[in-house]
């Protein structure tokens, strides 16, 4: 606790601080957040300083420094995939169910099994949700605070680098979805769900929805 | 009645063929709501002006082309269309105010609603397969170098916790903690203590038992202990020459009175 | 092979070029040698030329463009590699048996296994001396001169920085505990003879207050 006394120690100056930075963010796979930073960097450093410098000064580059979720990474650029289509490890297909419910999910999440039903108007498969959570795309949310408790599921940061989305509030359209009402738990009038719809109780469809995980 | 309804409502022959080539697609569907959207498309309108009498009507006539193919649908799509049967009565004839429940039109905007969104989330999807993904078109360090974890535990104790562990230690012997419930444990001590007080009053010979605390006679462990300790003190003053003691036959009660001195 | 005519496509600028060799260097898991880039470059380009001008661009820099046998590939500066060790800090509560040894060794330094177990009355394990040891609080002394020749343990000058001490004698002997309200002051069983009141429980001898309540 005491070994690094700042007074004795200063930060190394910002030039360094970037190249740190670099070599850490070169080196991980795994989008490395800022605490992380900090922790491996020296005593006084700045990550988010060092960080800022480093993203422009790779703009236009062959990779770049990407942010996913509250990580940082580095990712090659769009424009030059055709190059290393050869590095790619086929992923498996995903179903258009898999499909279909990974975007339910991440537009609605925090979202409950029934909801995704409701949506789909299928019952979801115990695989297909597995799926999911193998590939790291999803994961359990907080239980729902409604009748039954139910689990609920939301995006990943595995996911966020999948799709190359700094966080969930830059998915595609969801302005446009939430401004229609689209992404509205809206319950069934008379609670009376449409056959082969999910079992949606009308407690469970007063569910916060997807404000709920916007905010900070 | 089903067949009365495709004669009269199929809507022209085009949707006719339409539906009958949906028929044979039966199994792509990803459900009951999955036909429906795609029976909505061929309405060539936005879902928002979607006619969802017509849809109800579209759907009967596919399940009904169905049977007629003499192929099977599943559960839920024989629901649905019980379901979508219901709604079109419910749109068709004057609301009945003394019925409980939803009205036609209710169910029908949410019914378009669900189309709506599906379809929104459809296209959502989409998008989301569309963007440029990890692995495909954006790539991660090709050899991550070996970042070594070294996990180290730190561990955390105060001066107090210190100072109150080495008193714990050294004082233990003081008194060692006893390993069973000492609420049924009536000690030597206190039966000694009990007797050197009560042995004045014995002038006459009496029953070691007379002499448990009150308390101490009822439960069986509680008496043995007490039995135990209070013969033990016994023992002990008639070692010092304060009591005699007598039992006139093996497992005879014993009995005990003050020695005059 | 003969689908890029030269004539028809011209080779890339080089500044693109140089960003293809840095998203070809930085994705690919094995160093690539000067015939593989060109394979992968769009013809006519001059992977040599790019690759010199990426090199030059990462001097001094946190990663390097280094040749590895007749391949290229980035590597982490050799002055950053200690950023890559991940130390992480976990701070647990220390066990009761090795709090009581470890005290047990300050008030009684230098001292011998043998000795920690008399005054515990048990056993000491050698999880837990060794536990001590990592923490760098316990130091092997010197040996004593007795038969068997046992190896004594004493404290260390960070159990001293870390318990705020000068030296372990400055540690208070058990008058100065009691005086402190430190030490359980219950007298003996039998003394009092309260049936059921002397027993010890051994998590509340911690406790201040019940201490002070046996407080002549």
């Amino acid at each position: 606790m005491t070994e690094r006394d700042p007074t004795l120690f200063a930060a190394p100056p910002l030039a360094e601080q970037e190249r740190m930075v670099e070599a850490i963010l070169f080196a991980t796979a795994e989008p490395v957040t800022v605490a992380e930073l900090e922790a491996r960097m020296p005593h006084g450093s700045d990550p988010s300083e060092a960080l800022a410098m480093l993203r422009k000064r790779y703009e236009g580059r062959g990779v770049r420094v990407v942010k996913v979720g509250d990580a940082w990474g580095f990712r090659t650029a769009p424009d030059l995939g055709f190059l290393l289509q050869k590095e790619t490890v086929e992923t498996r297909k995903l179903s258009r169910a898999a499909i279909e419910t990974l975007a339910i999910i991440a537009y609605h999440q925090p979202a409950t099994r029934a909801e995704i039903e409701e949506i789909r108007g299928v019952s979801v498969s115990r695989g297909t949700v597995d799926q999911l959570l193998e590939q790291g795309w999803i994961r359990f949310g907080r239980r729902k605070m409604t009748p039954g408790r139910p689990v609920t599921y939301v995006v990943t940061q595995e996911f966020l680098d999948q799709f190359g989305l700094e966080s969930a509030r830059d998915l595609p359209g969801l302005k446009e979805l939430r401004a229609a009402g689209l992404l509205d738990n809206r319950p069934p009038p008379g609670g009376e769900g449409l056959p082969g719809g999910g079992e949606v109780d009308e407690e469970d469809a007063d569910g916060l929805g997807q404000s709920e995980m916007f905010e900070e | 009645m089903a067949e009365e309804t495709w004669e009269s409502d199929a809507p022209d022959v085009s949707a006719r063929i339409a539906a009958e080539a949906l028929i044979v697609d039966v199994e792509g569907y990803e459900g009951p709501l999955d036909l429906l959207l795609t029976l909505a498309r061929t309405q060539k309108v936005d879902l928002r002006r979607i006619s969802v009498l017509g849809l109800a009507e579209q759907y009967l006539a596919f399940v009904e082309t169905a049977r007629v193919l003499r192929m099977e649908l599943a559960a839920d799509y024989l629901v649905m269309a019980a379901w979508l049967a219901f709604l079109k009565s419910r749109l068709l004839l004057p609301p009945d105010l003394s019925e409980d429940g939803p009205s036609g039109d209710e169910l029908a905007a949410h019914l378009a609603f669900q189309l709506e969104r599906l379809e929104a989330m459809r296209e959502a999807a989409a998008r989301l397969m569309a963007r440029d993904q990890k692995g495909r078109d954006v790539f991660v360090r090709g050899v991550p170098e070996d970042v070594t974890r070294i996990r180290r535990v730190r561990y955390t104790a105060t001066l107090l916790d210190l100072m109150q562990a080495y008193a714990r230690v050294r004082t233990r012997d003081d008194f060692r903690p006893y390993a069973f419930d000492r609420s049924d444990v009536f000690t030597m001590e206190e039966a000694l203590e009990r007797m050197r007080g009560l042995i004045g009053f014995a002038g006459e010979w009496a029953a070691l038992e007379t002499f448990l605390p009150d308390g101490w006679h009822a439960d069986p462990r509680r008496r043995r202990s007490a039995t135990a300790s209070t013969f033990a003190a016994v023992l002990e003053l008639a070692k010092e020459g304060r009591v005699e003691l007598r039992q006139a036959d093996t497992f005879a009660p014993i009995q005990l009175r003050r020695k005059e001195p």
